[in-house]
């Protein structure tokens, strides 16, 4: 049963980014939710590759230990991060841009494009 | 390569309708030479016709603009398309929300 | 940003060298260590948000050159994309200089040791060449996000587009 | 040593090296990166069609990154692959000859149209990671370098569709596009963990062997299917394209179009040879039929009130993502019925393939001619165009060719791929052809009110300094028309060694299986 709170985790965080996307009015706080998202993903990647008890995955201790947790994911979710860095600097610089433009963070008034 | 293209209920080929378009052209030319080219030039025989009012000088008094193109079209669907602007409301909150509500209705259809 | 006190700022300048350090040592032992180009990068690029907190933006945008940044990223981009085309004659990011002797050739005893670092072949050249794309590119956004936007505060004008 | 299997890396790394040296070329001053923006453009399609004239001779075409040989994709007598396998068979090396077309066209428009822009360094960088990540969503094996590359296009189109950082519209599109596109893109990671967490493996052919249907595979599935039909742009998920479309620069809108097609090409990929004949229940092809329509018809019917002209494309491009989901949607709901996939399944793939290729290009085109629209008469409002056919007769003439082909006009090529949906899907459902039938004309109906308005009607006062759009920007039109023209010609030779080919390698699970995991499993 303990196992599964990782993935119970997952699910929170998940669900948490996912409500502020869609329901936060502020800007700043849509890209809090869509770092949560991403740290959710990275999570259940991690929590995937996990073996219980398992030892780090290196080659030199090939033989030593019975059982390491999968390298795999582990080198996904550090290619996730790096991309969810790229990401949240981004679309940072974006909203900074907007707030020049518009003056304001309210996601709602930040429609000029619409029909 | 220079054969039709069946499509299982008929067939396809664009050299027939090449064919037509040339003989449709050629008719069309045939029937402009057939028109008069002894108007006298200079005189009102050639001007423009506008209601017999003067022509304005330039083109953006006579032109009709493009939001009034399919005036009657938009006009007998506007229920339909004032749901339809509802709909896209610009604010990136409800982008995320469609896509959350598709892919739930879709969960939901798959899992069952 | 305002300057903080003279505490912080000779504590910050002698502790960022470290940082500096610690961040090179985590680019040069990423293929044994837990680590490598992205997160040792990401250290040493904290040091400009360092000197930014501590020293305040006015110092910090003097003491910037943003074109030897973008020169580190290039020039660790370049490199990566190298590494991997000098080993086509194989496969396309093979990995030629692993196990051939030399500075990067060393094999690796079997049985638990803690690690040869002359070993990658052109993993390090990889990790080094994502470490200063990384270093460049993360202190750049920095830079240019404390800046505001580059083309208003460089030029002062607004940009024309390419309407006539 | 043949040089030619390298040719997978190849088309990869050649984009790759040409945006990571961009800064360095633009050292040397303008002349010399646009050389080098040019280089690499055409280095790239001519590696393109390289790759799908080998693929196209002998099957399809694995390629190991990394590993000892480039066909050694099960090291060390194990089961399944472990180090990154590029697998490109003829639907991939189709859809990579499509995207180096637009792309060639793109950077050809791009030098002339980007001139007055600041930062243009970065602009090649930007536009060739672009190209990089839509080339290699289309070549990859590889679930998770898939999501890598569809990363890499999604940042660099974000870049590209705010790079006119004044435009306060520009920056809000982007900002649009990308929250909707991180989430997406998450969903999409998600779903790759579910399917690591239970086959252990990344590679598509060692999933798709080892497939079997059961919760987390459904849920994978359903993130899959809807991240990807999101990115490219369908209803209900759609509203991210009038605006990233429209505020992109000319050049770069072109080359979303491309972007577009490989999400397409993803989605079809997961739904045919991911899943494939483990995909037991009718649910999710009959999701992708009513959204190929929903998408034809809402985007038509939108198209047809809008006064922006790159905003009306725009809207335009989501209902012709419509077609192609109407004719591969009907394909996969035939895909466990030989008999109905031989009497009208294939017909509707054959159809739907076709319109990629179609599509790409006439949309390319028209965002192209828009843009020199843009470009010289420096308006992109439908009321204040007009009388321009006088002065940019060349331009005219290549967007009545592509307006004629995107409407389905007969003998153009756009009405060949049509009349294949048409005809297949008919026999499933005669309403959805009807529908078709009646977004072809909408479509129709609002070109001719672009052709009205923009270019015939009584010259204009204020357009009178207007001139033709630069050579450059009407070489990368005419590339574009070269290929309708083409197509238009011989859609014999196209259908029978590009879409078929194609169409057949995206039904055969076992060949791109046993392509990477070798023919005796």
């Amino acid at each position: 049963m303990t196992g599964n709170i990782p993935f119970l985790v997952v699910g929170v965080v998940f669900f948490l980014g996912l409500y502020a996307v869609l329901f936060e009015r502020n800007m700043i706080k849509m890209a809090i939710g869509i770092t949560l998202v991403e740290a959710s993903a990275n999570l259940l990647l991690i929590v995937l590759g996990y073996r219980f008890d398992g030892s780090i995955p290196v080659f030199t201790l090939a033989g030593e230990v019975k059982q390491m947790v999968l390298p795999t994911p582990q080198a996904l979710t550090l290619t996730a991060i790096v991309i969810g860095l790229a990401t949240s600097a981004l679309l940072l610089s974006l909203i900074m841009m907007l707030y020049r433009h518009y003056g304001t963070l309210d996601v709602r008034e930040i429609r000029r494009l619409r029909g | 390569m220079w054969s039709k293209v069946y499509t299982g209920f008929g067939f396809w080929d664009v050299y027939t309708w090449i064919i037509f378009f040339a003989l449709a052209a050629g008719l069309v030319l045939w029937l402009r030479s057939m028109g008069r080219s002894d108007y006298k030039k200079g005189t009102e025989q050639d001007e423009i016709f506008y209601g017999s009012n003067e022509v304005p000088e330039d083109g953006e008094d006579i032109q009709v603009p493009a939001s009034s193109a399919y005036w009657g079209f938009v006009e007998a669907l506007q229920p339909y398309y004032e749901k339809l602007l509802q709909i896209h409301t610009g604010i990136a909150n409800d982008y995320v929300g469609y896509l959350v509500v598709t892919t739930g209705i879709l969960a939901v259809l798959v899992l069952i | 940003m305002k300057p903080l006190s003279v505490v912080v700022r000779t504590i910050c300048d002698i502790f960022m060298w470290f940082m500096a350090v610690y961040g090179a040592y985590i680019i040069i032992h990423g293929h044994i260590t837990p680590g490598g180009g992205f997160q040792g990068g990401a250290v040493v690029a904290t040091l400009i948000a360092f000197m930014l907190v501590s020293h305040g933006g006015e110092k910090m945008v003097s003491f910037v050159r943003t074109g030897m940044y973008s020169a580190a990223e290039t020039t660790g981009l370049l490199l990566f994309i190298c590494a991997g085309f000098f080993g086509i004659a194989t496969t396309f990011f093979y990995n030629f200089l692993a196990k051939q002797g030399g500075l990067f050739g060393s094999t690796v005893p079997l049985g638990a040791n803690s690690g040869v670092l002359n070993s990658s072949g052109t993993i390090a050249l990889m990790n080094m060449g994502v470490g200063l794309e990384v270093i460049g590119g993360l202190s750049l956004i920095i830079y240019f996000m404390f800046r505001g936007i580059r083309l208003h505060v460089e030029t002062g004008s607004e940009e024309t587009g390419h309407d006539r | 040593m043949n040089w030619q299997i390298h040719l997978p890396a190849l088309v990869l790394a050649i984009p790759l090296l040409g945006a990571f040296a961009a800064p360095l070329a633009g050292l040397g001053g303008k002349h010399i990166r646009n050389a080098w923006f040019i280089f690499i453009s055409v280095v790239t399609t001519v590696l393109t069609m390289l790759l799908w004239q080998k693929v196209a001779a002998g099957g399809p075409a694995v390629y190991v990154l990394g590993g000892q040989a480039w066909n050694l994709t099960l090291p060390s007598g194990l089961t399944w692959p472990i180090r990154i396998v590029l697998e490109v068979d003829a639907f991939g090396a189709f859809m990579a000859v499509v995207g180096g077309i637009v792309a060639l066209a793109g950077a050809f428009f791009s030098l002339r149209f980007m001139e007055k822009f600041s930062g243009l360094d970065k602009f090649v960088s930007l536009y060739f990671l672009l190209v990089t990540g839509m080339l290699g969503m289309e070549l990859t094996g590889d679930l998770f370098n898939f999501f890598v590359f569809l990363e890499i296009a999604s940042v660099a189109s974000f870049g590209l569709v705010a790079f006119w950082r004044d435009r306060p519209e520009a920056v809000e599109a982007s900002f649009k596009y990308m929250v909707i596109s991180t989430v997406a893109a998450m969903m999409v990671l998600i779903a790759i963990g579910f399917l690591y967490g239970r086959y252990n493996a990344v590679n598509m052919a060692a999933v798709g062997q080892m497939l079997h249907m059961g919760y987390a595979e459904k849920i994978a599935l359903v993130f899959l299917v809807i991240a990807l039909a999101m990115k490219c742009g369908t209803v209900p998920m759609h509203m991210w394209t009038p605006d990233a479309y429209t505020e992109a620069p000319a050049g770069v809108t072109c080359l979303l179009v491309g972007v577009s097609q490989a999400a397409l090409y993803g989605l079809f990929r997961v739904c045919f040879s991911l899943y494939g004949a483990s995909l037991d229940s009718v649910v999710v092809p009959w999701t992708i039929i009513v959204m190929g329509v929903l998408s034809m018809f809402i985007g038509v019917s939108m198209a047809v009130i809008q006064k922006e002209i790159k905003r009306l494309m725009a809207y335009h491009s989501v209902s012709q993502i419509g077609y192609i989901l109407l004719g591969l949607g009907v394909g996969l709901l035939a895909l466990r019925d030989p008999q109905a996939m031989a009497d009208y399944g294939f017909t509707a793939m054959k159809g739907g393939i076709y319109h990629i290729i179609n599509y790409t290009v006439y949309k390319g085109l028209l965002f192209l001619t828009a843009g020199a629209l843009y470009y010289a008469a420096g308006s992109r409002n439908l009321n204040e165009l007009g009388g321009l056919a006088r002065v940019m007769p060349q331009t005219t003439f290549m967007f009545v060719i592509a307006a004629a082909a995107i409407a389905g006009l007969p003998p153009f090529n756009g009405f060949v791929s049509k009349l294949l949906i048409y005809e297949s899907t008919f026999a499933v459902y005669p309403i959805l052809a009807v529908m078709a039938l009646v977004t072809s004309v909408l479509t129709l109906a609002s070109f001719v009110k672009v052709f009205q308005t923009a270019f015939l009607g009584p010259a204009k006062a204020k357009f009178a300094h207007v001139t033709e759009a630069p050579g450059s920007m009407i070489l990368g039109m005419s590339i574009l028309t070269v290929v309708i023209i083409g197509l238009t010609l011989f859609p014999t030779w196209a259908l029978s060694h590009l879409v078929e080919p194609a169409a057949k390698a995206l039904v055969d699970q076992a060949g791109y299986i046993a392509a990477v995991m070798g023919g005796g499993l």
